[in-house]
């Protein structure tokens, strides 16, 4: 399937990308972060972030659509 | 006007306070951070704020929308910053009007928590020493 | 410029803003009071405050004073109206910065209360049934 | 003795003066506010009131010097 993934903060700084297209086997947000955190070498534990799926929070084992967008979020930092 | 708004210029705080007045509204409590030129005991020389604006925009609004429900008050704003900041500005405004003091008190501490806990808002202080990074809710470095 | 002053003309927010301004701050809470369109039931008109100014001065000095050594905070003040005021203007302004949340919220909280409870300032009520009257601090009517 | 007494809120509009200048034999502000009731008719109970001396709060016994400003402060309803 493809996914759109957004990236923000400390990992949009390490996988280097705002963006990117994917096609993949994964078929929720659990199997798609081990799958681009192998990829890009992220060190931040799933359980330290939450996920959202077009642009709406989400859990990690929601069944995933083809061309869905998909982010994964930081502990958040604002104010 | 949305109740909670992303600005990337400045935040024009007189023009959103005549957005709370009411008639029927005794009180008004207003909170702003600013950003500070010290964080965790290191030297701050500016920020940026990065967010993940459909969902930032929808967790804010459901933010203030609860405010009203929860606390007996008539309007409540919020805005926050994004982009580069300089050590003063104004990132992150909340206003609320009420009848009486207690609920706007009450409310406008409400809403700045639950913003600063829920928002997608992420902020990268860059330090006097050179470094930077990206920040936890609890001030704590984030890495990836 | 005192920390406390009464004020017989509108009250400039914005200049009174920037002097909390203080690079070490990353808060500034601020309570608006406003003249609402009813208390107790009665429909009001407008009102006027009258103030003993000598013994309001010092008293509106020694609480946010007292606000600075008790709280942990940067600079705190407050500008009382006196004089005629109609609905929907600003009779007390309160502002305090500090360089946490925690403790701009608390101080501007204590510092409208003690000013409400103890500073020699009285509220004439004129309300749309002609008749008018001096408050306590409860909003009941003080007749002598 | 001579005082100086200034008169707000319910009690100017009572006694329909802002000030007055006094000579009488009251000694201390309890003497001297039962002195000023009867004369004005005033209603509002000593215990209602606090009494401040030359511009600060004092005390119902604390002696009176000749030439004091003494107020009656009704209930405050400032904010």
């Amino acid at each position: 399937m493809n996914y759109r993934l957004l990236y923000f903060a400390s990992l949009r700084d390490r996988t280097g990308c705002a963006s990117e297209s994917l096609a993949t086997d994964a078929a929720d947000p659990r199997a798609l972060y081990a799958e681009i955190a192998r990829r890009h070498g992220l060190g931040l534990a799933m359980e330290r972030l939450r996920v959202a799926v077009n642009g709406e929070f989400a859990q990690w084992d929601t069944p995933l659509q083809d061309n869905d967008e998909v982010v994964f979020l930081p502990p958040v930092s604002g104010g | 006007m949305s109740a909670f708004c992303l600005a990337d210029c400045p935040i024009d705080v007189a023009r959103l306070g005549r957005e709370l007045a009411s008639r029927s509204a005794g009180a008004c409590v207003s909170f702003e951070g600013w950003v500070r030129d010290r964080n965790a005991g290191k030297a701050v020389l500016r920020l940026a704020y990065q967010a993940y604006p459909a969902l930032a925009l929808a967790e804010g609004e459901r933010i203030l929308v609860h405010a009203r429900e929860r606390f007996a008050i008539e309007h409540a704003l919020c805005v926050h910053r994004v982009g580069e900041l300089e050590i003063g500005d104004l990132a992150v405004w909340v206003g609320v009007s009420a009848a009486h003091r207690d609920a706007a008190f009450a409310a406008c501490r409400h809403v700045i928590d639950e913003i600063k806990a829920h928002v997608p808002i992420w902020k990268n202080e860059f330090y006097r020493d050179g470094a930077s990074g990206w920040l936890h809710p609890d001030g704590s470095p984030v890495s990836a």
